[in-house]
């Protein structure tokens, strides 16, 4: 299930469940039509409800990352839980996009 | 069940997508007989979901007409399983295995190397038009063969 | 996954008891696929906890070494179910299905009455020393023509 | 899994899970070797726990009653969820075994 949220030009998106092929398919044409439509400025992907993510899921998450970073916006991942948290980690995608704290997290939710 | 029980499971389902996620609970229910650790547990998994989603997207294209076979072999603690399809078959295995390798742009090309990395071995038979048979092997350490270890 | 999809599977694993829970645990994955009552998705579990038992119990008389296959297709929101064992087979099928007969004095036997009561329709086909095919079959109202009838 | 308590001559086993071949063989050994060496008088069997029976839980269940019933004893059933009920029903266990409502089952108790 992915729940969707905007405010101002910040897209918060709540993924759960397990983040493989069908639901990575379901997030990349939800938030892809929001990416069209609206002028966002910062993605940030609430992982906190993901029990489980493998190579098709980070895959899309990397697109995502790639076309809000066209669109000169920036994109961060929250909440996951350990063993996602572990994938996030060894697939090297954390070097590229930021996995927020939760004071970090608060805090961008305040600005947006 | 104990280390010593040996268990064998052959299935086989279509290659629609949904079935990805009954790999994974098969294997997920299969692996928790044995009383292994949440992370093995995990890391199978991964491997597994890796493998399967391969088959459908790579081996038949996304198309739901085809086969993918999983077995499940455990005994002694060692788990093997092969994941098997019917499909286009892979040109170069050395490549295809290769980090960050990957014939479509919007993948990581990461399926391989997890599975490399979560379970002992993994090896790969590909023909082209024929098909893919990737072979997995883990030994599993069962949580309280490890609380006596660490005794 | 829409009721017009279809979805084939096939699997074969150890005459283990613990393999009853994981013959439920796929039957249950496969079946949520289709957005059913949670009703319907109780009563094929038993059905087939019914038949794997059997499978396990009489047909390999409790010994692990033998292998039970379960085969379900899914199609236009019918579900057929297969469970086959290679075991004893039943000598009269026909006194096996009455309701409360068993073989064994410590079971009940009701695991031919809960898979009438539970599915649509319920056949065997078995031979002595051969082994015994237990046919389901239901149609599974999903949830969404539920509500949509109920308008 | 299987819980069990004795209070005076009164037996109180919880069981957890499914119900199936595998959890009804744990139950029967369980309840048998209390049976063997305690004279107890009423056997009550909590249900609460359990997501699922079949026929070889039921099985169980009666076998039980016989031999507590052989002792002079008696045996009573209580909190099953729903669709462990309906099983119970359907059976015709209900009409040899009772099974006791929320009050009757504290009534029991204190009096154990
Ligand atoms: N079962 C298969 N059938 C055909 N080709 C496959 C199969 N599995 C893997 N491949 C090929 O190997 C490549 C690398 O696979 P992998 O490491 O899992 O990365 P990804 O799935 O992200 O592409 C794939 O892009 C594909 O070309
Ligand atoms: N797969 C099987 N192989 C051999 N015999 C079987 C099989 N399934 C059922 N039977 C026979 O049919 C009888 C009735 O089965 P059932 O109604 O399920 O009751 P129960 O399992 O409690 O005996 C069994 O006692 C057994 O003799």
């Amino acid at each position: 299930m992915i729940a969707i949220k905007i405010k101002k030009n910040s897209l918060i998106v709540k993924v759960s469940g397990e983040l493989d092929l069908v639901v990575a398919k379901e997030f990349s044409e939800s938030v892809d039509k929001v990416l069209q439509n609206k002028p966002i400025k910062s993605l940030i992907l609430d992982l906190s409800m993901v029990s489980f993510i493998d190579s098709s899921g980070l895959g899309a998450i990397l697109g995502r990352y790639k076309i809000i970073q066209q669109q000169g916006g920036k994109m961060s991942i929250f909440g996951a839980i350990p063993s996602v948290y572990r994938i996030l980690e060894l697939s090297g995608i954390m070097k590229i996009i930021p996995v927020l704290t939760s004071e970090e997290y608060g805090l961008e939710r305040k600005e947006a | 069940m104990t280390e010593k029980t040996m268990n064998h499971v052959k299935i086989e389902f279509s290659s629609l997508p949904e079935n990805v996620s009954l790999a994974r609970v098969l294997i997920a229910s299969l692996v928790a007989q044995i009383d292994t650790t949440l992370n093995d547990l995990e890391e199978v998994k991964v491997a597994v979901s890796e493998a399967v989603s391969n088959s459908i997207i790579h081996g038949y294209q996304n198309k739901p007409d085809g086969m993918v076979k999983l077995e499940v072999f455990i005994k002694d603690g060692i788990l093997d399983i092969t994941i098997e399809d019917s499909g286009i078959g892979i040109e170069n295995v050395e490549e295809a295995m290769t980090p960050m390798f990957s014939t479509i742009p919007e993948r990581m090309g990461l399926g391989f190397a997890f599975m490399k990395s979560f379970m002992d071995s993994v090896s790969v038979n590909s023909s082209l038009d024929q098909g893919t048979k990737v072979s997995l092997r883990k030994k599993i350490i069962s949580d309280s063969s490890c609380a006596l270890m660490a005794k």
